[in-house]
């Protein structure tokens, strides 16, 4: 694949050895590679957190914002210029910590933004504290003894929102990865992809998950596709985390309610 | 031809920011600045402008930050605890320099406060609400015809510096009615853009300090965060890059004084009294001073129509040569901390304030007069 | 209107339409090549609370915007006049609608110039059928009394503000009230 | 192996951290990390040319084409 | 009923004529005395707007926030004294719109206060403007034209965001309400009820809803039991709403991860 | 027996507060501040106290003022960013009269800046980031040791005053080490509480004009809100009792000057050349007087410890009479804005900048007073 | 209507706004909205004491007890 | 330690353990009744980068808490010295690691007091088995070379921060650490 969106002048990356990032971002511009959009209208939007970083190192429009406003700037974006395509790169306690109301919000307006978020479990970029999608009983540097707060399902919550594209997926399956961007990117409508990458320095090693490598690969073992979770008991899943793709309405029609009829 | 209309302060707001080219609105109610939400609200569309109402202040504020980057002129409008939680925004805005335009309607605070009743109380929070060295325009508008009036210059300041201008505004004026003439055409300025692709550095500036940045979508490849930044536009945290920046966000408000503030002398030449104020204050002053003069008492009146950039000089010089100088504003002293800075010892300052949520009316000035024997 | 200036408060309760009413005699005014400056109290947002709408009318630049010598106040509540009567003077004139309000023992003739207190309500009620111009009446006494402005600029500045099949009963409801004042000469209550 | 392809392994030395990923997800073992914690191609004629380095390396380090030098 | 709990000296309230906050604010104060709870130890929380006005009436300890901030107020009085029974008095505006993240993090954090939402569908206080639960085509000041947001499902939303007790009514359905607001008081854990109620001024009004009496009396009409609601299409429930219990997922028994486990 | 220490200044923050008696923590974290969440996340526990990462900042300022009010004392801690976003929740907190600690570890800005890099930019917003006239007890440690110290008193403060309280440290002091003294008990004050359940008026107050607030949950059935409230607590739009309000949020602190008021002067007395400064500043200005001193330089400095309130008066008592004043600041110029108020015409004034995210070493004080020749 | 229980309809009149929602929501058309747009009571004597009236009142304004007066 | 003041650097790549290395000798001052600050510089986010720490030792109250004039600065990357040699002069000793470093040119006699290349990573290594313990090799190479603390006292600091299991390899990484300094008189290049 040539990586004509890359800004190679920016290389190496600020991230970690090992940090999965970098392979959300590859992933991201093959997407857009793929898609055959035009470069010139698109605008990726990040907040704050390594995560948020990734704008930097493609070769479109950036806007690197504030913890957690990603999103009412994408809105924003989008609603001036509609021509462009606006796509979110943010963390997960970028998305759905400080910028959770937003989120929802997006969902709910169904605004024409994709949302990638970057979920490796924790805040790599302060020093590994829990985010709201750190899974119980996790070491952080705020959870010295495990942490006892439930998780957000970010499925759930932004379907529940009323998103109309909700996937998600891991680093270690780069194709159902890039698939997932690309049909969230499509999509015409608020999307988003809940991406499992990985932070080796912080969750990694608190957790004793092992080096980057054994990180990855391990997500073979507790990432189950939706097609072979939907045959499993509750029981057989415990611990792992379900992939694929959970919500896809297709836009309606014309607007819902024409303007005479108020 | 020009043609007159009767309307409230926020509605001259409103139709002030769509003869400036204002194109986008984002907003959250909020009394009393609502009014500017629901005029947008009903005329944007007739303009093929974009009115969003946003889930809270902080999302309004990221909201026109983004359409600004996007190319559009916007408008938010809010008051006190609309206006505290815009701060992390309005700092990223001086930051990435987006011209964006924001009314707060002053009410009386802190806190929830009295909603419906007038104040001043947000003067100081208007410089340094947001954390970190930053510089930014900010107006205060007397009169319905001003905050029509100072809402274009608003809109067009912060298209030609790159940088938000907030209008300081009040409950009064906000829901005031008066008559208002409206040109034909308004002048409006364009922020300048990029010609050249190539070699393009969005933060690169000549004399003017102010850079030529592309709108996104256009083909630049442009670059925008809150880090401290090089002209590349992307982040550096080397020292001096920081220091060059926050000196040229400095210097390009403060060597642009003439162009920035507006300050309106009245009778100050041989005042034994003058008086020093901003917005809806200075309309009880300018009646005061009337009476007074009428009386045999030399007073003047120094109105700030600009409040930031503070120019300690330039008000020293317009003030005149008043041994006394009143400041009456409707907080517990803010003004007066800024007034007694420029005139030191060399005068006599004295406070007027009111904080009961009322007005400064011409006879409670002229009551104070008398019994501070001023 | 000494000096060219003249300032009218309306007080009464949330609903009764002063606002408009006031806004009605600016645009009049403006009309007229006056300069107008109209503002209202809003209550804590309490809803149905009293409200008060002030407006002044000059020939040359207002100052201070809001009124501090009321030369007319009409009042349609005794909560509205409790709470909205400062300022009046020997110079004001004192409207009430006596149909709903006691009348005020304060304004005696030490405090006011003249209180006329006309049924304002039971007349609307029974020469247009149900309370709906109320303000407009208002807005007729209002003329009738001071002649701030002229017949001609009130009625079309309220035709701009009312649908098209109501506009007439509206003109009727100014009628009544430059009616009433006129009829008041005899008639009305004046202190 | 006769008319196996082969592959040619790019490695941009100067972006690479010597994480090791491609060390777990090579499927043929042509990387190591060496005593120097750094990373190392060591069997590059093993490699099949799945991609998989490619994809996961977070930091754009390899590049793995089909050798077509002699064909 | 005696309305002990009335703070009566306060009376009349500052609503309007025929709003529905006081019935909501009876209701509550019912299930108060019903459940028998000491009245030394409720503390009723509320944000900004006519409904967050409400705890003024009661005769409880009262602390009348930020708009959209009661959620996290209450957390940490919670937190603090969890011997307290905390009450969250909240209008639409204010629990989904600035509100909304807190909202959802204490649906995911599960902790033990209860929202109650006096819902009509726009905000009053400020003169009658849209929502997030403004029902599509809805007219209200800042949607002249008809609103073309889509709005949030509270009972999706809280419950995608994790919610243990969920439930929705209307304040025509008296007993209804009053038996939802008991269990939900009740239930250890975040529990949420929406209740839809009304505001004529402004919502009824602007959407030719008839006058207060009318509102209140239509909801026979537009709410429908979810016992009926599940026998029925979607088309039959299109413009509809539907009340009941939505999600009741009863308290686990000790911690779910016990301390030495990590 | 007081032990001895070595910790960062984070971390004596996060143990000054335990000391204190703090027993509930929320926050959010941020550079440079974290290591506080993380201390109290791991010793909370440890005194059965209440550890939480709320969501963002403005949920951590509204649940540690929940938490006060249920009678606990409270400490939140963060950042430029996060202190921007927590301005709201500020005022309601000075409008409630909730006591509250935050602490605000200077990061460089505007915006997010150099997020690891030391600033003093915060200085004017920690006085007047938030809308509405509202009071508040600003104090600015300059090591470790007073990290430690100053929380305690800190926390003190609040009690006593029902006042947030705002400590402004940096980047600097917060992650640097030394060994402290810790005494093994601290000297504590709790909050009055009103005695008499009946004709309880939380915010009736005597002559210390700080009300005895009950705290919810114990049966005096008392009522909060940010809305202008009377005696009872309740919403009132009266101006009467507003004006009453303001001035007894104000009154109650600047009545007690001398209690909150701390001014640290060093051989002001001859000095021909005064350093003010506060922080970390303060401690590059403490040598360089040592070596303009043994250089036969009449040199001394005073260090603000207590920022806000900000008393001229005592400023300008404690300053000595140095013809120049010199105003060393890791910012473009905040705290000098003070000083010439309080100084007029009556000294020369010289500001001294650094805004390169570096300190101001001794050897910039040097060099600046060669160079300026002063 | 021998044996049939009648009630006393309490109605404070400070409290009330007049809204209509008793008359609206009683079954037996006990209020009315008068000419003065202000609440009466009408039929006190059809009254059956279901307190929907009590309910619905948003201003705590109605009270209905069974009437024992004459029991 | 000219005027009972001591300045240290160390300066490497993050995981180095240099900041933990500097924290254990401010302990060990401490303990001898020393004054100290230790200090850090934290990147710009980015990980693994170069890092510096920083401790003055004094017999007295220190009031600037930076070095500015190192009488020890030690490195364990030509990139750490790059971007942290600042302050380098007549007075400071120059410990670099010459297993993984290139002889710094710049630090010729005019520019420093001494420049000592030891091979610090090869014989952590070869003597200890891996590279575990290199921080507390260097601490026994700054005792050895200035005594600012003593090696009982940093015997005990190192204990404190290390698991019993590592306290034996631990204490002869120190040793190791002051060996190479007494070796170095005779082998080690010393410029
Ligand atoms: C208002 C504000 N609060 C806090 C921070 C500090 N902060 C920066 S990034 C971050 C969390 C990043 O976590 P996440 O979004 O999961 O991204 P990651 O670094 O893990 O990729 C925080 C708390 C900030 N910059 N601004
Ligand atoms: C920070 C802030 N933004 C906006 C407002 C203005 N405001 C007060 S109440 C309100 C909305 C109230 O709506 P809702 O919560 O639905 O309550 P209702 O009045 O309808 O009962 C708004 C926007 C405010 N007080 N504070
Ligand atoms: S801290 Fe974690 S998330 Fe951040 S760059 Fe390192 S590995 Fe990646
Ligand atoms: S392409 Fe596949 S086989 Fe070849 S080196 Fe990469 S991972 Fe190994
Ligand atoms: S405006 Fe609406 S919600 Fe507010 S009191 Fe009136 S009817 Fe109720
Ligand atoms: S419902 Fe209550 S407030 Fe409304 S009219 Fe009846 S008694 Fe009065």
């Amino acid at each position: 694949m040539k990586m004509s969106n890359l800004r190679s002048e920016r290389l190496p990356n600020i991230w970690c050895p090992g940090c999965g990032n970098g392979i959300v971002l590859r992933s991201l511009l093959e997407s857009v590679e793929q898609l055959g959009l035009d470069t010139d209208k698109i605008v990726v939007v990040s907040g704050i957190g390594c995560s948020s970083r990734a704008p930097a190192y493609t070769n479109f429009d950036n806007v690197h914002t504030l913890h957690g406003r990603a999103i009412p700037v994408a809105t924003g974006i989008k609603l001036a210029n509609p021509d462009l395509t606006v796509i979110v790169l943010t963390g997960d306690g970028d998305s759905s910590a400080i910028g959770g109301n937003h989120l929802i919000h997006a969902a709910r307006r169904d605004v024409d933004i994709t949302v990638i978020v970057f979920n490796n479990f924790n805040y790599g970029m302060t020093g590994g504290q829990a985010s709201p999608l750190t899974p119980v009983a996790s070491v952080t540097t705020t959870t010295p003894g495990g942490n006892t707060d439930r998780p957000f399902d970010l499925v759930n919550l932004t379907a529940g929102a009323g998103a109309t594209y909700v996937a998600r997926t891991g680093i270690y399956f780069t194709k159902h990865m890039l698939d997932h961007l690309k049909k969230a990117i499509a999509h015409r409508g608020f999307s988003l992809v809940d991406v499992i990458a990985q932070c080796p320095t912080y969750f990694g090693r608190f957790n004793r998950k092992g080096d980057a490598g054994q990180m990855i690969v391990s997500q073979k073992d507790w990432l189950v596709l939706k097609s072979v979770a939907d045959k499993k008991s509750p029981q057989e899943l415990a611990g792992k985390i379900v992939i694929g793709e959970f919500v896809n309405i297709p836009p309606p029609g014309p607007a819902v309610v024409p303007e005479g009829q108020v | 031809m020009p043609r007159i209309a009767l309307m409230q302060g926020n509605e001259a707001v409103a139709e002030g920011a769509l003869a400036a080219g204002v194109r986008f609105y984002a907003g959250y109610p909020i009394t009393p600045s609502s009014e500017v939400a629901e005029v947008m609200a009903r005329r944007m569309p007739q303009v093929q402008g974009v009115f969003i109402q946003m889930e809270d202040e902080i999302a309004s504020i990221m909201a026109i930050v983004g359409a600004s980057l996007a190319g559009k002129k916007v408008l938010t409008a809010t008051s006190g605890p609309g206006f505290s939680l815009m701060q992390e925004g309005l700092g990223y805005a001086c930051m990435i320099e987006a011209p964006i335009v924001i009314l707060d309607s002053m009410r009386y605070g802190p806190s929830t406060g009295m909603p419906t009743k007038v104040s001043q109380m947000d003067l100081m929070q208007s410089r340094w609400g947001t954390h970190g060295d930053h510089w930014l325009i900010v107006y205060s508008p007397s009169s319905v015809q001003e905050s029509y009036d100072l809402t274009i210059r608003a809109v067009n300041m912060a298209e030609k510096y790159r940088t938000p201008v907030v209008i300081l505004s009040d409950e009064t004026i906000s829901h005031l009615r008066e008559p208002i003439t409206i040109a034909d055409v308004s002048p409006t300025v364009d922020r300048r853009l990029p010609a050249e692709r190539a070699g393009y550095l969005p933060y690169k500036t000549d004399a003017t300090l102010v850079p030529a940045i592309a709108n996104v979508g256009t083909g630049f490849r442009t670059s925008f965060t809150g880090l401290v930044h090089s002209d590349t536009g992307f982040q550096t945290a080397n020292g001096h890059v920081a220091e060059a920046l926050i000196t040229r966000l400095r210097d390009k408000l403060l060597s642009k004084l003439d162009d920035i503030i507006e300050l309106e002398a009245d009778r100050v030449e041989d005042a034994d009294i003058t008086f020093i104020s901003f917005g809806i204050t200075a309309r009880g002053v300018a009646e005061a001073v009337d009476v007074l003069r009428t009386r045999g008492k030399k007073a003047g009146s120094l109105r700030l129509v600009t409040l930031f950039p503070f120019s300690d000089d330039r008000i020293r010089k317009a003030a005149g040569n008043a041994p006394t100088i009143v400041v009456p504003e409707l907080n517990s002293g803010q003004l007066v901390l800024l007034i007694k800075r420029v005139f030191g010892d060399s005068r006599r300052i004295v406070p007027l304030n009111k904080v009961n949520g009322d007005l400064i009316s011409p006879a409670d000035i002229l009551n104070f007069v008398a019994e501070e024997k001023l | 209107m000494d000096n060219g200036r003249f300032e009218l408060r309306l007080t009464g309760s949330g609903g009764q339409g002063l606002i408009l009413a006031s806004i009605i005699v600016a645009e009049a005014a403006i009309a007229e090549g006056k300069v107008v400056t109209q503002s209202q109290v809003y209550g804590a947002e309490a809803r149905g609370g009293t409200t008060k709408a002030e407006l002044i009318i000059s020939d040359r630049h207002i100052a201070y915007p809001k009124v501090t010598d009321p030369d007319l106040v009409a009042a349609l509540t005794n909560e509205g006049l409790k709470q909205y009567g400062g300022g009046i003077s020997r110079k004001t004139v004192v409207v009430i609608d006596s149909s709903t309000m006691a009348l005020p023992e304060s304004l005696n003739e030490e405090a006011c110039k003249t209180l006329l207190a006309l049924p304002i309500r039971n007349a609307t009620v029974e020469k247009l059928g149900s309370e709906l111009g109320l303000n407009v009446v208002l807005l007729g006494i209002i003329q009738g009394l001071t002649e701030v402005v002229s017949v001609e600029a009130l009625r079309t500045a309220v035709s701009l503000h009312v649908k098209k099949q109501y506009v007439d009963l509206n003109m009727r409801a100014l009628d009544l009230g430059i009616e009433m004042v006129r009829e008041s000469a005899t008639t009305g209550i004046r202190i | 192996m006769p008319d196996r392809k082969t592959y040619k392994i790019a490695h941009v030395r100067k972006w690479c951290k010597d994480c090791g990923i491609c060390v777990a997800v090579c499927p043929r073992k042509v990387f190591e990390i060496d005593r120097n914690d750094r990373q190392a191609i060591v069997n590059p004629q093993d490699c099949i040319g799945c991609q998989m380095c490619v994809e996961h390396c977070p930091d754009f380090a390899l590049n793995v084409t089909e050798d077509k030098s002699d064909a």
